[in-house]
């Protein structure tokens, strides 16, 4: 019985924190997103020199062989230092889908690309969680045409996974005859969004897949998107109690504030079972299937609701500075607030964990 | 109780409908702060002259010389909202600094720059926050200097919009150092072409620059530009930041906001169902009405006050308070309701409503924060509201001690 | 244009006020429901004796003819007082439903002896808001069969006015055959709430309703729970702020505590634009007939909210001394909890409010 | 990151299930904390001869003698709760005496009160709270002044439970009233039977007596029936304090809690609807039950941290604060769905679970506030969990200057 994570693991999150520590510093990460939406080429070959990118591809094919939960702790840091790269499309729901559906051939063809960091993939997943504007993608005669929003991925993506509406998963290549892209700008630049027009797009069916391929990648992608509000709202909190004990009103360190301590408690309070949530879901998701899809949810939509919560609270403390761009909070506080509504926000996860619960 | 205008007022409110639709092609496009078009100058004068603004300053000051008369004001306002025409000047100049020099500034102060303020001639910024001083305003550390007929002025401020556009400035600066801090203080007008001072523009998470931050190095003032007395600035100032704090959190910009997601929540859908159409959105919808309505009818009581004359007391306190809170709250829902649409931003495909939503979130956030933080508007409530003692003061000046 | 109460509200609520502060202390109400949920005549007849049981009754019939605004006042200060009458269906609920749909006969039957203090009458809405166990009550040739829960008012009402599922009020007798009555016991002995068990039971039908009688007596029944709340609250909220002006600790009153103060300055800051709230919809209840429902609906639902958040914050302020009997305080804060749940709980109301505005 | 459990313990695992099955005509009825029956004083020795329970404690005071395991103590925990069989003794005396004899206590003073303790001989109450002395427990009066070899004992105690069945009390008393207020308390144990202690009943909100007042009039204690030295009672105290805080806001309590509002939602109506098909009901019982799973995985953390004998920092300080918070949420739930039922009490016709959720949802909020109120609690997160420094002393002694 251990609740806890492994020498490896730990050694592993230490060794991307020190790699990050000094590249992707804020004023670093300012700079590659000063233009728009990016994921970061340099910073994701350094992953990959860190074997981070093949994380969850088999070694057979190149990569570590390891799970969720190492992608997981991975994507904790990423959204610790608010990272922009594209690890979850890439690196754990790309692999997942090649894994779980894939021919023979088509895990040769990309799963080492993917390993060595030398292929980005894009996955939309969207549809499959509330489809607006009409979005959707449908199959005729072995062509994919519709409109898929919210892809995740680098906008240079070899190929992009996409959902039919029948449930099955297509890879289409960029650059594909009747295949558009448009970039779509959120809040946060650190994270690429793509929309994506298709009239009969030639794709290639990921033909292996049982019924709950799809389910399965939401599980992953929500743990993961769990983890990355885990991080970012960690050194929010963080950043928040140093700010405290800098800042002085009145005479006194703004942390001696009793309405500041409770803010900075109430936030602790909230985030740090959280971590235990995360990891439970992440274990789960390769250690107890049958409760996968459960904890995925709950870890998404808590997740969720906490990060708001903290990002918020830890803005406050900061004050007027905490809404500017000089200390450049905003940049967790956005980042918190685009994954809250990627994948399924919170009220609409919690009710597929009322259906999973056999409740509804 | 009884909420219909009696017909004199009934009567106002038609000439203002008939003023507003008579004079519907002279309205100017919708102004930002900075400095008003000509059109915009042209429409002030014509509200000056109807008493549609500036409406209870004296006419020798370039006002219309009306008697207070709160509901006419109040009239006006609603008119103005409902039409969608735009209002009076609003700068800092016409909330603030007018009321101020009304109050405190000498005979010549008045003459010279009331009618230049209220004409949009001359156009103002505040100089008050500064980076190491925010909640306790009253650290401010900006420091005026003697040097003959003269201030030399050194420091910085922040939090300071239209800085970059405005011809003059109304600066609190430290010109007794020794005194006691809320003592030391004194109130300055001067030209913001002043050599030495440097505009740089202040970004903010909503990625536009809202604010600026104001440099002051050897900026020379001549000593007769001070309103009121020397060390008197905490009192003159403190005389219109309760206007400041007045402006903010108003229920009539939630009830828009809130119609605009009953729409929005009527309009979009999800997997081809109407937002309005689920349940927990719906609920979230209705709790907020809940409150809208309460800070309107909150409003309505201190407009009654307001004409009694009476003291509102806490329904006054809480005004900044809830009301942020709550168009934060409202931007929220948008938000969530929208999903992934909620998140985009800037110039992005498929936006709604500009990015408004998010951009309120955040700015309504920012205005949580200032014009006094939440933290601040509960020490004034329970102090103020609710006669609880302040907080004692701290045996050593350090909060640092463990 | 005045948003303010007349200096007869005013001098009605003090006279009132006044009168209870001598004979509804809080000792006294603790002694008259020491042995469970009591209406109690005594205080009922010195309410009368200043004309306030006849409120709402015209004055042709020996009341006041005053307005659901003036009910409302009075309600507040009872619930300020947590004071044992069943002034809510005896001289609110049954005036109006006898006004809006009782015949000259019945009016003239009813209504002075209802003025003059001299009769109790129950009122059975539940059913209208939500049926549990399977209540309700059917007509079948002019007899009463069914059950009636959470029936408000008096153990010895005279008459009960009962909602069958058509939607028609009819009046039933006290010791009517086939009729049997049950106390139920809230946690608010102030209140009584009684379960009414009919078997062919002989009834008066109010005939003159039309389709809205039920509805308006919602309305009316809501925004008076709503008034008891707000009297309820504030009270509780003076008592958390001088209780902080007189209990030390750490060698500090505890109102001098950041984390107290601020948590009265919310009760506060929820609490005071309730009043208003309330205030509005008692007086659309007679002149904006349009907007009614929905601020009703509005007043019930919001107090219900603010009234727990407040109920519980005091009692915190309180601390230990807040959960004993030794200040009595759990007797405010179980008439609001009680009141919460009262002709429809805060989710139930607001969905109401949500069909009100055709949004659904 | 391993959840299974080892063959050993599996195999311990069974050896309880066993012993359980087996014996379970020997389960005492559930009792309160009061005196125990002599079913259960049987019961409690059975399990201290199996290691069930005093499990640690040396042989020679009474105990098992077995060496620390804490996953055989979990897994004894679990298996006891899932079987629903009755545990060993958990009063105050076991709990917080037996531990603090342990650690502070005389030879003489483990060999004589530990084994009676245990065996369920001797029933403790606690005298630590004052109506005083709450938040601030270091303030308390009850004062103990030197007679030749006795304490002579004035003052009150409250929040005692069983203080009207105990044979003895622990007691925390002023002995040095001019020494600093943390070094002049002594703690003292007495039999409850001496002359000048008078127990009243305290009725709580619940309507239940849960606790008891103490009031003590020239009671007379030898001296030597202090722990530890005289002066030292603060530390001696704390020594278990902590024990006590530990107890409150178990996460296991809330998911059975959580689960029985499932059952409740499945199962009640409302217009012949299930509640369960309310989504705005639905929602709220989700999201209690994703902070009810944090809590238990929170456990598990701390589980593993006890295990390894490591350090699990803000994890530990806040069980109290959020799971005492859950519990009340979760009664605030189920109160709700039951809606008109919900608020049905004492021995009213149609009262669901004998009026527990109403009964828990008053009881935890006495619990949000006793043991460490959450504002005390919020305190020890800010300033042991994140470093925060306290709060600076006032300038003055008292807080209520304006």
């Amino acid at each position: 019985m251990e609740f806890a994570l492994s020498e490896e693991q730990l050694m592993m999150q230490d060794s991307v924190t020190r790699y990050l520590a000094d590249r992707a510093t804020l004023d670093t990460v300012r700079g590659l997103i000063a233009a728009g939406p990016v994921h970061d080429a340099g910073l994701w070959s350094g992953l990959a020199g860190l074997g981070i990118c093949g994380l969850l591809v088999p070694q057979e094919y190149g990569g570590a062989g390891m799970t969720l939960l190492d992608a997981m702790l991975v994507q904790e840091v990423l959204g610790r230092h608010v990272v922009p790269v594209s690890f979850i499309p890439t690196s754990v729901l790309a692999p997942l889908a090649l894994l779980a559906a894939g021919t023979a051939e088509q895990k040769q063809k990309w799963l080492p690309a993917i390993a060595e960091g030398r292929m980005q993939v894009a996955v939309g997943l969207s549809e499959a969680c509330g489809a607006r504007d009409g979005a959707g993608v449908t199959v005729a005669g072995a062509k994919l045409s519709g409109r898929a929003l919210f892809v995740l991925g680098a906008a240079d993506a070899a190929i992009t996974l996409l959902c039919s509406s029948e449930g099955d998963v297509y890879a289409v290549e960029q650059g594909a005859a009747g295949l558009e892209r448009t970039s779509l700008r959120s809040i946060d630049d650190t994270q690429c969004l793509g929309e994506l027009n298709l009239h009969d797009v030639t794709a290639e069916l990921l033909p292996a897949g049982e019924e709950d391929v799809i389910p399965r990648l939401l599980d992953a992608g929500r743990v993961m998107l769990a983890a990355d509000i885990l991080g970012a709202a960690q050194k929010m909190l963080e950043l928040a109690v140093a700010y405290s004990l800098e800042r002085k009103q009145f005479n006194r360190l703004i942390g001696s504030f009793q309405a500041v301590k409770h803010l900075c408690a109430e936030m602790a309070a909230e985030l740090e079972p959280c971590r235990s949530l995360v990891w439970y879901a992440a274990h789960a998701y390769d250690a107890v299937p049958e409760e996968s899809r459960l904890m995925a949810c709950h870890a998404k939509a808590h997740l969720a609701e906490v990060g708001r919560f903290v990002a918020r609270s830890s803005t406050e403390v900061h004050g007027g500075m905490g809404f500017t761009d000089l200390l450049g909070l905003h940049y967790w506080f956005k980042r918190i607030g685009c994954n809250r509504q990627l994948l399924g926000g919170p009220e609409r996860v919690r009710e597929e964990a009322a259906r999973v619960q056999g409740w509804i | 109780m009884d909420l219909a205008y009696s017909p004199p007022y009934q009567q106002f409110r038609q000439e203002v409908q008939d003023f507003l639709e008579k004079h519907r092609q002279l309205w100017p496009p919708r102004s930002s702060l900075g400095k008003p078009s000509a059109a915009m100058k042209n429409w002030q004068a014509l509200l000056i002259e109807q008493g549609y603004t500036a409406r209870t300053i004296p006419a020798e000051y370039g006002g219309y010389g009306g008697e207070p008369d709160i509901l006419k004001s109040r009239i006006i306002a609603e008119e103005f909202t409902r039409a969608g025409a735009p209002g009076g000047l609003a700068g800092q100049g016409v909330s603030m600094l007018v009321p101020t020099l009304l109050e405190m500034g000498s005979e010549e102060q008045k003459k010279h720059w009331i009618p230049r303020t209220l004409s949009g001639e001359v156009l103002w910024c505040q100089g008050y926050s500064e980076p190491g001083a925010g909640s306790d305003l009253a650290s401010l550390q900006t420091r005026a200097t003697e040097d003959g007929e003269d201030f030399i002025i050194n420091g910085q401020k922040i939090w300071t919009s239209t800085a970059h556009e405005a011809d003059m400035i109304f600066c609190l600066v430290r010109t007794e150092p020794d005194a006691p801090r809320h003592q030391g203080i004194s109130y300055l007008l001067f030209s913001m072409d002043t050599p030495g001072i440097e505009v740089r523009p202040l970004q903010t998470m909503t990625g536009l620059a809202e604010f600026n931050e104001v440099f002051f190095t050897d900026v020379r003032v001549p000593m007769h530009s001070i309103v009121g007395e020397r060390g008197q600035g905490w009192q003159v100032a403190n005389a219109t930041l309760k206007h400041e704090r007045g402006m903010l959190g108003d229920p009539d910009i939630a009830a828009t906001r809130l119609n605009a997601i009953v729409q929005l929540m009527q309009e979009e859908t999800v997997d081809g169902t109407r937002l309005m159409e689920n349940p927990l959105l719906r609920d979230r919808l209705l709790q907020l009405q809940s409150r809208v309505l309460a800070m309107q009818f909150n409003g309505l009581r201190l407009l009654t006050a307001q004409i009694q004359g009476a003291d509102p007391g806490i329904a006054r306190l809480i005004v900044k308070l809830q009301g942020c809170e709550l168009n934060h709250q409202l931007a929220a829902l948008a938000i969530d309701a929208l999903g992934e649409l909620g998140i985009l931003y800037q110039d992005s495909p498929r936006l709604r409503n500009k990015g408004a939503w998010q951009r309120s979130y955040m700015f309504d956030l920012g205005l949580i924060i200032g014009g006094g933080t939440a933290q601040i508007q509960k020490n004034i409530i329970s102090e103020i509201g609710l006669g609880m003692p302040r907080e004692p003061k701290p045996a050593a000046a350090s909060g640092g001690a463990r």
